[in-house]
């Protein structure tokens, strides 16, 4: 075991607050609901400090790769040679913006589940390891516990979409978790080959990335599996064909999963390309992003066009996250440094924005059981603070300057002009979609004559109102003021392989 | 020659009886055919010059095994009239002839290593007997736990509890 | 070299089979489930006792028997198979049979078996212990001599055994008329050493013979059509008993048999490994996704698992010495890491069973809610079978894979994930019963044996360590393996097409 | 002189007789005669292997020796269930033993 | 107080929207008084700016400004830089903006006395005036970009002020949506612009530009990409539209909308790129007849609009029409001194409706009013100017402005543009003659309406009165002599210009014909429509009634659009949805889980049960691997 400076112990401590969070929920009798809120919503602040200090700590002229330690897990034992299997973590500019996202969604969603009744504890227990999954991906170095991970955060998902969700819930919570496990095949398959065409015996994927790049990984190798990578994290991407998941999944998803899934971890699999596809694969990206950019596109303005004439909220959320997924790996299929940057900040600022209108729609759905736009009318008059927080999500997910979608589609769209200036006009005319979708919903939902059926609904609750407030102030500062994240980022992204400065 | 024209007439005879035993359209006939082919095949050894395996042969199977068969036709017998040919008989047919097609070729096709004079040569029973209880001592010993078993399966198994 | 002392954990274990017979014998009123757990105290005394064989030089006895650590391996891993089902059965047993003294002697011989199958060397050793294998299961699954299910299973069983032994043979004949010797070594002398003019058909069908002999013993497609039929109709505790036990020793001979004796002629059979593989996982996989009955659907499970173990043989077929050590010790720890999953998804299924009698998938709805904990200890069982992580079935079907991941063979492993890809939707639904549909009208909570309790909670714990921290294990298994890929000599290595 | 192959020859048609019994039978007794069959014809392969071609002469033929006495045995046991089953079904054709399918 | 902090100006009012919008609501009247006092101080404080701009203004150079950034981020070479840029077209700007604003602000307390969320009205307010401010002082497109959004979703959310109306929402979300496909070229313009040069700062690129350093091509469509945007926001056609449905807002909004600060800003745009436009073959020609079609278009739409606001949001169109043909003439001096003019005349007129809104109690049908001179001197007599001001007589603010652009035209088009031109302002002074005398003079139509008619307070008089002062007043800036008085000698063409300054000097020729123009329209309308009968323009409604119904229907622009838009924008979205539905999802994704459990139904029936059955399978399994087997060996 050994650590960089002692900071190592931030990034385990907040890889194992959730995992503690679950062990000791388990000891916890069900029948016991205020405790096991106070200790979820405990461990909930933990895990935001915890994410806050691993970000503020990452030294943005350090090293790329920062607090970084090594737990030797098996080494030297058949075909794995020296360090064969680690516990590798470590932050990098990338994955330090990350994290901060994990925290704060995670820390909102804690404290939005504190009205679940049923079963509180099993659905606590399922949503820390859904976090630790997400944590560990973020973190790890070790090829082995990366997919550890990743496949670790998709497992929970079935039974708290399934138990706890709504609408279709089993259908979703199938096909949500198929689809995704379906997706992880191909990159297991992908990890399979990669591991035996290096022939390292180790799955430490800083050496991996190496032999990615000093051609052991051959580059018709490259070329060929490097699809496999991109297809199998492009599922979780939301990329398309490979979405339809995700509206009916978010669906049926209890509000705080899909605010973890629809803000982080769909973060995941845009985050697998980086590391998998061009981290590891080089000549395979520079070969295929071409292709990703046009599977991208096509998603952006696909969502988007699509969520124009939809009637159930989380189906325009659903859609719309396709749509900005689509921007993501545009980003990243630009192959430079302002398009993949932004695809990070596109990552980190659709995942807060997110959070938050999966937020605003349980609010209101709890009360209101149904999801029908139709159904609604002038709710700024029972929901004012409601519909400000609501709109703020809208805007920042329409792309406003001064919240954090523009600041990421703004790189994205630069960096995309750099080489596709066609596709940029596009994906900026997506963007155009969505502010029509997004305003479409606003009158029909938020103005209009108000509907006396809804008289009783009921504004925020002082919890959901501060997780709201926590997802805000995250929107307008990375608006705002972005420096923060993009000199972690940019200086990472510069560091990757094939990236034009 | 002499023993070659015996060979082919106990040759011919076993193939013909073994027919009968999976031709055979009464469950007795077959089982008496299914006697004469055990003790072909039992004449057989004495013509590989394996005397002790032809004894063993026919105290075995013509003794032991046929007699139990025999018995337990006589206990499952029904008086139902029923084909004792199943519906994919002819499908069998073809299968069985593809197996044959392929063993015999095996059979032929191979050059057999060491089969130098192309005859047997006697082995005699202190071989046998040393081989089995020196050599081959451990399975010998699994054998007996093996027929232990059998035996006391068949009695847990075939045993008339109460009630019944 | 006759060291008798090679098999002192079998005398106990074969001794202890005679006492507990004998205990019933002279005292019929004995509570069964007190001839459990002393049948399980005996199968821990073979446990313990073969401890002391781990890392002992190999020894051969008259090169017929080889005592070494993959021999312990599967000493250990059939000591702790039986103790776990005759726990298992103790309750089960109580409230069905009149007699259970051979029930537990047989677990213990069966155990035994196994162990000589492992250690095998020779083909008649071989084949006796294999036949011995088959005897004492034919007669578990008949058990139950009133249940109609477990005749017929029974009678399926043996009929399909014996024959399927009797191709196996004739391959053995074949095989023993090319090579001219009937030990390991000596049958890859003999093959290294035989004349390679001219189409070999001789040889070809001797493996093919002997793969559908062993592929029988392992429920490879298409020999795998008896396990479901018997698995169902099986007592539950011997449903695990066949899934884990039988398996492990089909695999146990086949490794040893196909990586001492027949490597050398690895070009006739590896591709029929890869293709048995990739059919036995598809189908098993696709056949289970009808099923309605749980020990059927673990069944056709089982098969699937079978299939991404075949490609393990495959490929020592396709690759050097260190690959075959790479795949087997993948191998080793992934059987490992599916016995301790079976078995702990048996323990809570015995335990579920023991309270309602119904062994139906539908059966299990709400037991997240009339008994939590076995419903996750279910629950973790079918993820560990699908490769999900933090259970065992994650990080060794990972390892299995990639110690068997050779260029021509990827195709197969692409295939096996996503067939576990497939099979995750079987065993999500089971878990949608448990967890997302409200108890069959008048289930109410209910308490379970606390035996069963602790075992299934240690099983669980099991799970979880191997899929967390696989280490040891992995270590463990490697070392098993090694000694398989010592013996061959330069001389012998594998012909290259 | 009658030449290895004969033997053979011999074998495989008595094996290839066993199977088309076993797949073509219904009766359980018959299945097992059939078995019976292919196993008598593996033992002759044995024999015939031992004398002709090992130049031990023996191991083939302790085989047999083996093979034979699992056959009785198998024959025992095989019986003994068959009887159960027909005590419990009144019935020892092999296609009617099917109340567990698909 | 220098030039240099003149982001306060933004800043102040920006500070004030996050105090009133967070709590607001507490404060004793909804904290308009702050509102008030922000917007009071950047008004002063512009002052000051301009004061220090002045000082140090050199007037022999006339290329003064005053540039402060700061390093913002930085990407590897991608460095953005976010500052200040004060220059005379800056501080034009600004003078009009703190202005009108300070004005609508003051108004705003009477006209929104007692209205539902009183200190969000004004709280929005606030960031609107703080977004326009800070677009007109950015140094950077991205800036510019960014506070041109900012603008248009405070436009939203102040035309949506009334959400409980379905129309206000819907106008609302028009104005967004429409200006919105605007933004999206001007943000690919921008994008372009910084990929040939490789920099957001205004100055540089306009510097690569002249330099030629760009493409010909490349530069013409960067630019006309840029200008898409101007014309979203300033509602030119074919995106006018959105801007008469604005005046669903409230009436104050509608003032600052028309006057100060959204319309303006794609004007402004255009004249601060207009180096570009120039340095692009044919880009001013386009500007300019996208000017004049927009002028002549809804100038005549005008005419035969009733609802008094809608009037006057059509006026505005031509007008904005107009300021682009002076841009496009290549005079921002003329454009922006109509701006300028414009604004303050505009505003009046919007409060003088508002006045007489509140006065009627929310009527601004004209069918309903009349007669109110008498019941409302003030804001009749305020009126009234401004229509005349409007209309473009001497030597109210707007006849010099219009004089100015008449002459850059004749200068650089010639006479069909002159012509043209002209038209448009003829029929401005016709409609608008109309639109007075139905509103103020003649007999009451609904005696109702008019009995409970009454005076407004003061502190809604008091700026009319103000404004009424600037929209007589303001065309002086044109002079020599004024300009030295203020401090900018030589009068606004000196003080804003492209490439040479340009003394002002009235040409006679042209200012009499645009006089003659002016006059003929005022008494044509006054002939028309005088003596509150409808009787001649009934008559003239009945003799071309195609044409009428035209013009009523504003050409049927809305309805074309809404065609579009229902069957071209949301039918491929329901076509998307299916696809998305049937094909990618039940056919792609549960088809191919249903084709495998389908084929394990199927299968699955090969397990018969029997043994016969299980043994053939085994047999078949042997023969086939054998003679596979011995097929891969032969």
């Amino acid at each position: 075991m050994t650590f960089d400076e002692g900071q190592g112990y931030a990034v385990l401590a907040t890889l194992a607050a959730p995992l503690l969070a679950a062990l000791i929920l388990v000891f916890i009798p069900g029948t016991q609901k205020m405790a096991v809120r106070y200790v979820a919503a405990f461990f909930g602040a933990v895990m935001l400090g915890l994410s806050i200090y691993v970000f503020v700590a990452y030294q943005v002229d350090g090293e790329q790769i920062q607090m970084s330690l090594k737990w030797v897990w098996v080494e030297n034992t058949a075909f794995l040679g020296k360090d064969g299997i680690v516990l590798n973590l470590a932050v990098d500019g990338i994955s330090a913006p990350m994290a901060l996202l994990t925290g704060v969604v995670a820390f909102a969603g804690t404290i939005t589940s504190w009205k679940i009744n049923y079963r509180n504890k099993d659905f606590f227990i399922l949503y820390f390891i859904l976090l630790a999954g997400v944590y560990g991906t973020f973190f790890s170095f070790d090829l082995f516990f990366w997919f550890f991970f990743y496949e670790l955060a998709v497992m929970p998902l079935y039974l708290l979409i399934g138990v706890w969700g709504s609408t279709r819930k089993e259908y979703g919570a199938m096909k949500l978790t198929l689809m995704l496990v379906g997706g992880s095949v191909l990159i297991w398959i992908g990890i399979f080959a990669v591991f035996n065409e290096a022939n390292l015996g180790t799955f430490d994927m800083q050496r991996l990335f190496a032999a990615g790049n000093d051609g052991t990984l051959s580059p018709t190798f490259q070329k060929v599996f490097f699809p496999m990578f991109v297809v199998g994290c492009g599922v979780l991407a939301a990329l398309w064909p490979f979405h339809t998941w995700s509206p009916d999944g978010h669906m049926s998803a209890p509000t705080a999963v899909s605010m973890v899934h629809a803000g982080v971890l769909m973060k995941l699999g845009a985050f697998g390309i980086i590391r998998l596809g061009i981290q590891m694969l080089p000549v395979g990206a520079e070969f295929w992003m071409p292709g990703l950019m046009v599977l991208g596109v096509t998603g952006a303005v696909y969502g988007a066009t699509a969520a124009l004439t939809q009637r159930d909220f989380k189906l325009i959320s659903g859609y719309s996250s396709v749509s900005h997924m689509g921007y993501v790996l545009m980003g990243l299929a630009t192959m430079n440094q302002i398009g993949i940057t932004g695809a990070v900040l596109q990552m980190f600022s659709h995942g807060v924005m997110t959070a938050l209108v999966f937020l605003m729609i349980g609010a209101l759905y709890d009360q209101a059981h149904t999801r029908d736009m139709k159904d609604f009318g002038g709710i700024a008059k029972v929901m004012p603070m409601w519909v400000v927080f609501y709109a703020i999500a809208g805007l920042a997910n329409v792309g406003l300057p001064g919240l954090s979608g523009f600041t990421a589609e703004f790189h994205i769209f630069v960096g995309t002009f750099q080489t596709y200036p066609v596709f940029g006009a596009l994906a900026i005319f997506a963007a155009a979609l969505a502010a029509t979708y997004m305003l479409r919903m606003f009158s029909m939902v938020f103005f209009g004559p108000f509907n006396p059926r809804w008289k009783d609904l009921k504004d925020l609750t002082p919890l959901e109102a501060m997780a709201g407030a926590l997802l805000i102030a995250s929107i307008v500062v990375m608006g705002v003021w972005w420096a923060p994240f993009t000199d972690r980022i940019g200086t990472t992204v510069a560091a990757l392989p094939g990236v034009v400065g | 020659m002499a023993t070659e024209v015996l060979w082919w007439i106990f040759a011919v005879a076993t193939v013909l009886l073994s027919a009968g035993v999976v031709f055979s359209r009464s469950v007795l006939h077959s089982a008496i055919f299914l006697i004469g082919s055990l003790g072909g095949v039992g004449a057989m050894y004495v013509f590989l010059t394996v005397d002790f395996l032809a004894l063993v042969q026919f105290l075995v199977y013509g003794g032991a095994v046929t007699v139990l068969i025999l018995l337990a036709l006589m206990l499952t017998r029904t008086d139902a009239k029923e084909s004792l040919n199943g519906t994919q008989a002819p499908w069998a047919a073809l299968a069985g002839a593809m197996l044959l097609a392929i063993l015999v070729s095996a059979s032929v096709a191979v050059k057999w290593p060491g089969d130098i004079d192309d005859a047997p040569t006697t082995i005699p029973l202190e071989t046998i007997s040393e081989k089995l209880f020196v050599d081959f001592g451990p399975p010998f010993v699994i054998a007996s736990v093996l027929l232990l078993v059998a035996l006391v399966g068949a009695i847990i198994l075939a045993r008339q509890e109460e009630g019944e | 070299m006759r060291d008798y002392a090679l098999f002192v954990p079998e005398y106990i274990a074969a001794g202890w089979a005679v006492l507990v017979i004998a205990i019933e014998l002279f005292w019929p009123k004995v509570r069964k489930d007190t001839l459990a757990y002393v049948t399980a105290a005996g199968a821990l005394a073979w446990a313990v006792s073969a401890l002391f064989y781990i890392g002992n030089e190999p020894e051969s006895f008259q090169g017929l028997i080889q005592s070494d650590n993959f021999t312990t391996y599967f000493r250990l891993l059939a000591a702790g198979i039986v103790a776990a089902v005759s726990i298992m059965s103790a309750n089960y047993l109580r409230d069905r049979t009149k007699t259970a003294g051979e029930y537990f002697g047989l677990l213990l011989v069966a155990g035994c078996a196994t162990v000589y199958m492992a250690a095998a060397t020779e083909l008649i050793t071989a084949y006796i212990s294999l036949e011995l294998l088959s005897f004492c299961l034919y007669i578990l699954v008949g058990y139950l001599k009133r249940d109609n299910l477990s005749s017929e299973a029974a009678l399926k069983y043996i009929l399909l055994g014996a024959f399927s032994s009797a191709m196996l043979l004739y391959g053995m004949s074949l095989l023993y008329g090319i090579a001219g010797s009937t030990s390991y070594e000596g049958i890859s002398q003999g093959l290294a050493a035989r004349d390679q003019g001219g189409t070999d058909a001789g040889i070809v069908v001797a493996f093919m013979l002997i793969l559908a002999g062993v592929g029988f013993k392992v429920s490879a497609a298409p020999f795998h059509m008896w396990a479901p039929d018997a698995y169902q109709g099986a007592p539950l505790p011997i449903t695990a008993l066949l899934s884990t036990l039988s398996k492990a020793a089909g695999f146990a001979l086949i490794l040893r048999l196909f990586s001492l004796a027949f490597v050398v002629d690895a070009v006739e059979w590896r591709w029929a490994f890869a293709t048995l593989a990739a059919v036995t996982m598809t189908a098993g996989n696709l056949l289970a996704l009808q099923q309605k009955n749980l020990k059927r659907l673990v069944a056709y499970s089982s098969i699937g698992q079978v299939g991404y173990m075949l490609v393990t043989i495959a490929a020592i077929g396709y690759g050097d010495a260190t690959v075959g050590v790479n795949a087997t010790s993948g191998l080793l720890v992934h059987i490992v890491g599916y016995v301790v999953s079976t078995l702990a998804l048996f323990t809570a299924l015995t335990a579920y069973y023991n309270k309602t009698g119904d062994d139906t998938i539908v059966g299990l709805r709400g037991l997240a809610e009339t008994q939590p904990f076995l419903a996750v200890v279910i629950t973790a069982s079918f993820f560990s079978f699908a490769g999900l992580p933090f259970f065992a079935g994650f990080t060794t079907k990972l390892l299995m894979f990639q110690g068997a991941t050779t260029d021509e063979l990827l195709w197969v492993i692409g295939l096996a994930v996503l067939n576990s890809f497939i099979s995750l939707y079987y065993y999500l639904m089971i878990v949608r019963q448990m967890y997302l549909f409200d108890p069959i009208p008048g289930m109410v909570r209910f308490r379970i044996n606390p035996v069963m309790w602790v075992m299934s909670a240690g099983l669980m714990l099991g799970v979880l360590l191997i899929g967390i921290y696989p280490g040891p294990a992995f270590k463990a298994a490697e070392n098993a393996a090694k000694p398989l890929f010592q013996q061959a000599e330069p001389g012998v290595a594998a012909r290259q097409p | 002189m009658v030449p290895l192959e004969n033997y053979l020859v011999l074998s495989a048609v008595m094996f290839s007789l066993g199977v088309y019994g076993v797949l073509a039978r219904r009766n359980a007794v018959l299945v097992l005669m059939s078995v019976e069959l292919m196993l008598n014809a593996v033992s002759l392969n044995f024999v015939a292997f031992a004398a002709y071609l090992d130049p031990e002469r023996i191991t083939g033929a302790i085989f047999a020796v083996f093979v034979i006495t699992v056959a009785a045995a198998e024959v025992g046991l095989a019986l003994a269930i068959v009887i159960r089953l027909f005590r419990n079904r009144a019935t020892s054709n092999v296609d009617e033993a099917a109340m567990m399918k698909w | 107080m220098g030039a240099e902090q003149a982001w306060l100006l933004a800043a102040i009012p920006a500070g004030v929207f996050f105090v009133l919008a967070l709590f607001g609501r507490y404060l004793p009247r909804g904290g308009d008084y702050l509102g008030v006092a922000a917007i009071g101080a950047s008004f002063v404080l512009f002052f000051f700016v301009a004061a220090d701009f002045l000082s140090f203004y050199d007037f022999e150079a006339h290329k003064t400004f005053i540039t402060e950034s700061i390093s913002w981020s930085e990407i590897g070479n991608f460095k953005l830089r976010q500052g200040i840029h004060v220059d005379a077209i800056t501080i034009v700007m600004f003078a009009v903006i703190t202005t009108v604003s300070l004005m609508v602000n003051i108004f705003s307390v009477g006209y929104m006395k007692g209205e539902p969320r009183y200190y969000w009205f004004f709280a929005v307010l606030q960031l609107f005036v703080a977004s326009m401010l800070l677009l007109v002082m950015a140094d950077n497109l991205l800036l510019v970009y960014i506070s041109w959004e900012l603008v248009g979703v405070c436009s939203f959310l102040l035309i949506g002020f009334y959400w409980e109306k379905r129309s206000a929402t819907e106008a609302a979300k028009k104005a967004f949506i429409t200006t919105r496909i605007g933004d999206v070229g001007l943000l690919i313009g921008i994008i372009l612009l910084w990929k040939e040069t490789g920099t957001f700062d205004i100055q540089q690129i306009i510097h690569a530009a002249e330099a030629g350093e760009i493409g010909q091509t490349y530069l013409f469509v960067s630019i006309m990409f840029v200008f898409l945007g101007c014309m979203g926001k300033s509602a030119q056609f074919p995106f006018h539209v959105w801007l008469p449905d604005a005046m669903e807002g409230p009436t104050p909004v509608s003032a600052l909308i028309h006057a100060a600060t959204m319309v303006v800003a794609g004007v402004y745009l255009t004249a601060r790129l207009l180096p570009i436009f120039e340095a692009a073959d044919g880009a001013l020609l386009v500007v300019t007849i996208v000017g004049l079609t927009t002028a002549l278009l809804a100038s005549l739409i005008a005419f035969a609009q009733t609802d008094i606001k809608r009037v006057l949001a059509y006026s505005t169109v031509g007008k904005l029409g107009l300021m682009f043909v002076a841009l496009g003439a290549g005079s921002p001096a003329a454009g922006l001194f109509l701006l300028m003019t414009h604004a303050f005349v505009k505003a009046l007129l919007f409060l003088g409706s508002g006045s007489v809104i509140l006065g009627t109690h929310h009527n601004q049908e004209m069918d309903k009013l009349g007669g109110l001179w008498k019941k409302m001197p003030i804001t009749g007599t305020t009126f009234f100017v401004a229509t005349l001001a409007l209309a473009g007589l001497p030597p109210l603010a707007m006849f010099w402005s219009e004089d100015e652009l008449f002459a850059s035209v004749n200068h650089e088009w010639g006479l069909w543009a002159l012509v043209l031109a002209m038209l448009a302002v003829f029929a401005t002074a016709i409609f608008m003659v109309r639109l007075f005398i139905r509103t103020f003079a003649g007999e009451p139509r609904d005696r109702q309406v008019h009995e409970h008619a009454r005076e407004t307070p003061l502190v809604m008089t008091g700026p009319l009165v103000f404004l009424c002062v600037l929209a007589v007043v303001s065309g002086l800036f044109v002079f020599n002599g004024v300009g030295s008085a203020l401090g900018f000698p030589g009068g606004i063409g000196e003080f804003v210009f492209l490439e040479e300054p340009e003394r002002y000097a009235i040409d006679w020729t042209l200012a009499g014909i645009s006089l003659a123009v002016a006059v003929a329209g005022v008494l044509i309308g006054a002939y028309v429509y005088w003596g509150n009968s409808l009787v001649r323009s009934t008559r003239l409604a009945e003799a071309m009634p195609r044409l009428y119904a035209a013009l009523r229907n504003k050409f049927y622009i809305d309805e074309m659009y809404q065609y579009v838009i229902d069957r071209g924008v949301l039918g491929v979205s329901y076509v998307v949805s299916w696809f998305d539905r049937y094909v990618v999802n039940d056919t792609g994704v549960d088809g191919s889980a249903q084709v495998t459990g389908y084929s394990g139904s199927i299968l699955k029936y090969l397990q018969t049960g029997r043994v016969p059955n299980y043994a053939m399978a085994i047999t078949l399994g042997v023969v086939g691997l054998t003679v596979a087997g011995l097929l891969v060996r032969a």
